[in-house]
């Protein structure tokens, strides 16, 4: 990876290099922090670290790209974080073996995790097309009563006692590859299909590029904001339940901030605030740079105080590093 | 002011190369080209919007390459913007002082000097509109005036209209061409972006004509006849006559009964049969757009009925009136019409996606049939169908708008304004394209303000006025003094 | 700062763990052929007990295991985020790992990692649910939540309202914590609880949940306590503005500067002292040990209670440990 | 208000009904719960609580009007929190009369504090100028170091031991009325002269609205942005300054998750995330309105795992209240 990146910095006058590079986004901003972990720790490129970073970044990846699409569709969703508890909390109990839960199958706690999701979101969608109340203020009354609600139905207390045909989502892998990398694989592929492939991705660019002109285009643009906000819940509750099968419990307290990390990934990976741009696979990179980030200042060792400092700049320069060089600035 | 070899490419595309210009004192210069020559990019780099990759501009012997807008403005140069560039959420005075506030003292905006000052500019022009109305309330039409009379107050030496007629209809375009000369007799230069041959020979000194971002001819315009600047234009002969043939005249598709919008237009009738071409004419104001609107949906009647081949149907959004086979090209293209994020494939598929699905996905290969179809139909100007549709030229957006609607394959087309800004031979491409239309058994509804068009292409004439029917004429009976009486009836009978 | 850092040595560990210093420096010669290396995965950085705890680290690392490669690492509260962490570590194959759990119940299956890849894991002052724990240095939350009751009922005029504020509900220190003052209320039935509500970890939540408080029960209210001092801080504030002070009994947890001087002023009726450095020194000691192999066993420092009669001692106390901690932060 | 509120729905069939609502925006739903409350708790309408419900909300208002200028502008502020923490700790660091501080005169750790804020803020302005990079990340990034350098200004530390002089503007009044509040107050006084009255307000409008007709217009775009920015950092650098004075103490925890609370109040006072929408008076409303809401689930006593259900369904009830009557809907 290194070897390519330097060959094209060399090609840095090559005509095409300004499209190349404003059609690969963030992707230079990401390549740079690579390049530099690679060399600057020499832990960062094993493979074992690599499943590592991608096995971190599984569960809220699956939100990133949840609200990603949301945010092409000019929407947004801050419950990430309370939904992501929320549906840990009913899948647990569910699922668990103790005092707290009813002990059923692991499938049936899978079941209501996403569906807790997608209830979320079906609710807030709903709220937000018919009453034509702005998203932020919807998703910030949602986020308050997930909250509310796991703690209500958890008593408080965090949730344990999985069995393991529940945690084998989160913990067990597929020959080398643990299982929630190859869910987060699988909700890629289908966020991509969606967005590229199905007529109801294109009318969410659409309602997001202009909501008028889309509904004088005949695009039903109630049923698309629903739709949208339903399958964004359902990502985030995948990402709940998948997440809680990772840490094998789930507690009211989970995930508080998430939103913020998700909705960052989609917007370092370029997709834009005001609708209707945005894709799929810079959400993923965009996700990446986070985790990766993240991963290599464990690995450095930066100073607790400083890390905070350290990060902010990267995060900054990375995207600055991108909207410099192709052009956009 | 001179303006020498300028270049700009946008990304890969090339939109000027090596153009010069020159405006005299005192004349009235029309800048002409087919869409996407590059004529808007060039007004832009005059007043210093964009930045020249090559060349330099000289006002009155000083260089002024690369300054910025405000010290163009500064040097007496305004312009007004092919797509609106209003503060949709300011009021209209706002607009029109936007940027150089009447101050008081303290440095605070003056409102008070600001609405007189506004209200007076506004009906020196006889524009009917107060000064405080949000600009997000007006029509194009009243846009367009807006905009005019910002221009006008900046007083500036040199002013830059870019197609100002092409969303009013024939009363405000005679008040505009007034206008421009009374500004020329003041010693005022105007540089004028139009597309209508009767404006460039009614009004104009002098003529440039661009071709494909490059200089092609620059003269008095009495040395040129129509012929030859439009062969300059588009590099072949193109007849500006509506080529309107003949169809077949079948049964009643559609029939409008008693319709009415509180306020917009009260109990209108109609029927629009197949194979006809309906033109609905009337001045700016009428309510010809909200009855489309209410036709396709967009907006409740309050009472009325519309009947689909003899079928009462109620559209509760334009969802529907497109499932059922009609469809609306719209008038206020940025606002309704197209999708400036998305690229132009979206554009022209996102009416008709259903029809590109293969199995479980959109097949890309019927996508691109579709796409290049109309592309090639109407001629879009583009780089790729992946270029952004807002980084096409106005002309050509209206094109893009235009084939997202014929590929819904609507039996009953409604086409609001459908020329707006398009250049001589895509007009006469939509001209064509609306006959066969017609001639394959389709019926059109037309709305338009320019009467040559209303009297070439319709085969019957609807003419409204304030918002009521004051007469349908045959194609035989109608002739360009009967429209105007029918619409500006109540204003006869006052005077 | 030598001297005081020796001052400091003397002070905190050394009453509870005389034998600290020798294993210690015995762990250092011999593993002179490898190099050894320790994690620590604290829970947060915002805290200043964490502080201390990671100060104590150093300081013994310094002191008396130079050669061991020490990593620290904060999770930001977030138990999904330390779970990474331990992946990281456990990929890096380091030889113990010291885990301050942000959960109780979650880290579990982050102790468990460790324990599947066969790295000793010391956990560190909040217990962890896993049955894999090597051994377990610090204190009892329930056991500080007892004593800081008892201690206001004590002070307390008969029939007492009492009203307590909590941390995050959900958290570890929230659950615990607030079980103690449960089961101390449980046995004082002359006690009434009038309200208890939430400030999150926030002195500002707190200043404004106790104003409403003060309106909604005006002169109906004689006991508040609280599960830290940062929260404290907010009350202290209301009671003042309200002209209660001295008459409202409040009392906090973690003997911060600021409140320590309201104990002194007569303000504040108690808080509990923990010893982090203490526990932080003797969480490494116990890592080194478990990393050699050797057999090690929990390690309990008790809380101290301070008020106003022993405060000069903790005054004194604080002020090492807070030189401590800003030679480290 | 009572009594006028109800006067207004006894006219609802009137035809200026509509207009009315729809130029007063949220006061309908603000009014509906300012008359549940005050008949379902006595305690709601008395003088004591009003101002007590002021003074929560002086600080964080202040921020509100900051961020709801940079949103009408679209621009963001995701750093308030993090600015509220390193203002106070700024603030406080000059005026301690503790360890940590140099114990200067109140007036410059005043001047301090809101420095510190207009250069964070005038530093997120200039990087979303200059380089053209989404609000939301640059601000995000700023959010990060601003809480980085918090930490390390104080060593991690609550800082107190505030002289009076300082604290006199967080807990002293001017006759009944808190300083707090007279200082929000004149802050509202200064956006509302500067949004309605300056030329700078109207550019701000123009550039939220539409930046490329206010760069055609010849406004120089960049200016009102990094000017917005300045003013907004200052406002919020008050807002932090008067809140270190009124808990008497600053940490380098505070302020968490305040951004989001300053912008929902900005949000549910109408303002728009597509910019150019928004009026200083409704800013103010929608803070009230969170404040009223705090305030009155505390004196209601709603239990602490309820409560949160009923904040989110309040936030929206009430945004639909003036959605649905204002015919916005
Ligand atoms: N920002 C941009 N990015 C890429 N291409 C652009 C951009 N702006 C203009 N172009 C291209 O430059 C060419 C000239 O456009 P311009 O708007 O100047 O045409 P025009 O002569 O004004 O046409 P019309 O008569 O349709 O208004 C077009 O091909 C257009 O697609
Ligand atoms: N959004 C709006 N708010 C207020 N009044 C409006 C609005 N849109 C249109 N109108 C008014 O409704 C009337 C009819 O306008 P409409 O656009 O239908 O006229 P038209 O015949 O299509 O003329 P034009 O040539 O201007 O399109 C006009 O008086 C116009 O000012
Ligand atoms: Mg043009
Ligand atoms: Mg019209």
């Amino acid at each position: 990876m290194a070897d390519n990146s330097v060959g094209v910095a060399g090609r840095i006058k090559n005509a095409n290099y300004k499209k190349l590079l404003s059609e690969h986004g963030i992707l230079i901003g990401f390549v740079v922090i690579l390049i530099y972990l690679s060399l600057a720790t020499p832990n960062f490129l094993n493979a074992n670290n690599i499943v590592n970073v991608l096995r971190q970044v599984s569960c809220i990846g699956m939100a990133t790209i949840g609200v990603g699409i949301l945010i092409v569709m000019g929407g947004i969703d801050l419950a990430i974080g309370s939904t992501f508890a929320l549906t840990g909390i009913t899948a647990g109990i569910m699922v668990s073996q103790g005092a707290a839960g009813y002990g059923l199958h692991p499938i049936i706690g899978i079941i209501v995790g996403i569906a807790t999701g997608t209830i979320v979101g079906g609710i807030s969608g709903w709220v937000v097309a018919k009453a034509r109340i702005p998203a932020f203020i919807v998703t910030m009354g949602t986020m308050s009563i997930c909250r509310g609600l796991a703690l209500i139905f958890a008593h408080g207390m965090p949730i344990g006692n999985f069995p393991s045909g529940f945690t084998y989502i989160g913990s067990e892998s597929l020959g080398p590859i643990p299982w929630p990398i190859i869910i987060f694989v699988l909700v890629i592929i289908f966020g991509y299909y969606l967005m590229n492939k199905r007529p109801l991705g294109r009318y969410i660019y659409a309602v997001g590029s202009n909501e008028d002109a889309a509904r004088a285009a005949g695009i039903n643009v109630n049923k698309v904001k629903v739709a949208a906000y339903l399958i964004s819940g359902a990502l985030v509750g995948l990402g709940g339940t998948v997440l809680a099968a990772r840490l094998k419990s789930a507690a009211p307290s989970m995930g508080v901030g998430y939103e913020l990390d998700a909705i960052a990934g989609a917007i370092i990976g370029g997709v834009s605030f005001s609708g209707g741009i945005g894709k799929i696979r810079d959400m993923v990179i965009g996700t990446l740079m986070i985790g990766v980030i993240n991963n290599g200042m464990d690995l450095l060792g930066v100073e607790a105080f400083y890390k905070q400092v350290v990060k902010g700049s990267i995060i900054i320069l990375a995207v600055l590093i991108d909207r410099k060089r192709s052009g956009r600035a | 002011m001179e303006m020498k070899q300028i270049s700009k490419s946008f990304g890969g595309v090339r939109a000027l190369e090596g153009v010069g210009l020159t405006l005299r004192r005192g004349e009235v210069h029309a800048l002409v080209g087919e869409n996407g020559a590059g004529k808007s990019t060039l007004m832009k780099i005059l007043i210093g919007l964009h930045a020249p990759d090559h060349g330099e501009i000289i006002l009155n012997g000083r260089n002024m390459t690369n300054v910025s807008v405000r010290d163009m403005q500064n040097a007496g140069i305004s312009m007004i913007f092919q797509e609106f560039n209003q503060v949709k959420t300011l009021t209209v005075m706002e607009n029109i002082y936007l940027g150089r506030e009447p101050k008081t003292k303290l440095g605070n905006v003056d409102y008070k000097k600001m609405y007189n000052d506004s209200k007076k500019l506004l009906s020196e022009l006889g524009v009917d509109l107060d000064p405080k109305t949000q600009v997000a309330d007006l029509t194009v039409a009243k846009h367009q005036l807006v905009e005019i009379v910002k221009a006008n107050s900046l007083n500036a030496e040199i002013i830059i209209m870019d197609e100002p007629t092409s969303a009013l209809s024939q009363k405000e375009v005679d008040a505009l061409l007034m206008m421009i000369q009374s500004m020329r007799d003041k010693g005022k230069s105007i540089l004028l972006i139009s597309h209508k041959m009767e404006e460039i020979f009614g009004v104009c000194d002098r003529v440039t004509v661009l071709r494909d971002g490059q200089f092609i001819h620059s003269g008095k315009v009495e040395d040129v006849t129509q012929r030859e600047l439009i062969r300059m234009m588009v590099d072949r002969d193109v007849n500006e006559l509506f080529p309107k043939q003949e169809s077949q005249i079948g049964e009643v598709v559609l029939q409008v009964k008693n319709l009415s919008v509180k306020g917009k237009f009260q109990d209108i009738s109609f029927e629009l049969r197949k194979g006809e071409i309906l033109g609905v004419a009337g001045l700016m104001g009428a309510g010809r757009t909200e009855l489309m609107e209410t036709i396709m949906g967009a907006r409740k009647p309050e009472q009325g009925e519309v009947y689909l081949r003899g079928q009462k149907i109620v559209n509760r959004m334009p969802g529907d009136a497109i499932r059922r086979g009609i469809a609306m090209v719209p008038e206020d293209r940025k606002k309704d019409g197209v999708f400036l994020k998305l690229s132009v494939r979206d554009n022209i598929l996102m009416s008709s996606m259903k029809k590109c699905i293969r199995g479980i996905a959109l097949n890309k290969k019927l996508q691109d049939q579709y796409c290049d179809e109309y592309e090639e139909k109407l001629q879009v100007k583009c780089s790729s169908s992946a270029q952004i549709c807002g980084t096409l030229s106005g002309g050509n957006q209206q094109k893009v708008a235009v084939s997202r609607v014929l590929n819904s394959d609507p039996d009953i087309i409604i086409l609001d304004e459908p020329t707006r800004g398009i250049d001589v031979k895509t007009k006469s491409e939509i001209h064509r394209l609306m006959s066969s239309l017609a001639c394959s058994g389709k019926a059109v509804l037309m709305v338009s303000s320019e009467l040559p068009e209303i009297l070439g292409m319709s085969d019957r004439v609807l003419v409204l006025h304030e918002g009521r029917l004051t007469g349908i004429l045959q194609r035989e009976e109608a002739t360009a003094d009967r429209i105007m009486e029918l619409a500006v009836k109540t204003m006869k009978l006052e005077a | 700062s030598g001297s005081n850092s020796g001052g400091n040595a003397s002070n905190s560990p050394a009453a509870n763990s005389p034998s600290a210093a020798s294993p210690a420096s015995s762990a250092a010669s011999d593993s002179s052929q490898q190099q050894l290396h320790i994690a620590a995965l604290m829970q947060g950085n915002q805290s200043g007990f964490v502080q201390y705890m990671t100060s104590g680290m150093y300081e013994y690392q310094k002191a008396s295991a130079p050669d061991v490669k020490l990593d620290v690492v904060f999770a930001d509260d977030d138990p999904a985020k330390q779970q990474s962490q331990m992946e990281t570590f456990v990929s890096q194959k380091v030889d113990a790992i010291i885990l301050n759990p942000v959960d109780k119940v979650q880290s579990a299956a982050a102790v468990d990692i460790a324990a599947k890849a066969g790295i000793p894991v010391i956990t560190l002052n909040t217990k962890s649910d896993s049955q894999n724990v090597t051994a377990h240095v610090g204190s009892d939350d329930v056991e500080a939540g007892k004593m800081q009751m008892e201690q206001l009922l004590k002070d307390a005029p008969q029939n007492p309202r009492v009203a307590y504020v909590d941390a995050v509900l959900g958290h570890s220190a929230q659950v615990f914590r607030s079980q103690g003052y449960n089961e101390v209320l449980a046995a004082h039935p002359e006690a009434k609880l009038v309200v208890h509500d939430t400030a999150d970890w926030s002195g500002e939540k707190a200043l404004a949940l106790v104003e409403n408080w003060l309106q909604t029960y005006p002169n109906g209210i004689d006991v508040i306590a609280t599960e830290a001092d940062v929260i404290l801080t907010g009350v202290i504030t209301a009671v003042e503005n309200a002209g209660l002070a001295g008459k409202i009994l409040i009392a906090g947890m973690d003997c911060d500067m600021p409140v320590l001087e309201k104990i002194k002023a007569g303000v504040v009726d108690n808080s509990i002292w923990q010893d982090g450095v203490g526990q932080g020194s003797n969480a490494l000691r116990l890592a080194i040990e478990a990393a050699k192999g050797n057999k090690v066993s929990d390690f309990l420092i008790p809380y101290e209670l301070c008020t106003k009669d022993n405060v000069d001692k903790y005054i004194e106390l604080a002020k090492a440990r807070n030189e401590l901690a800003s030679k480290y932060f």
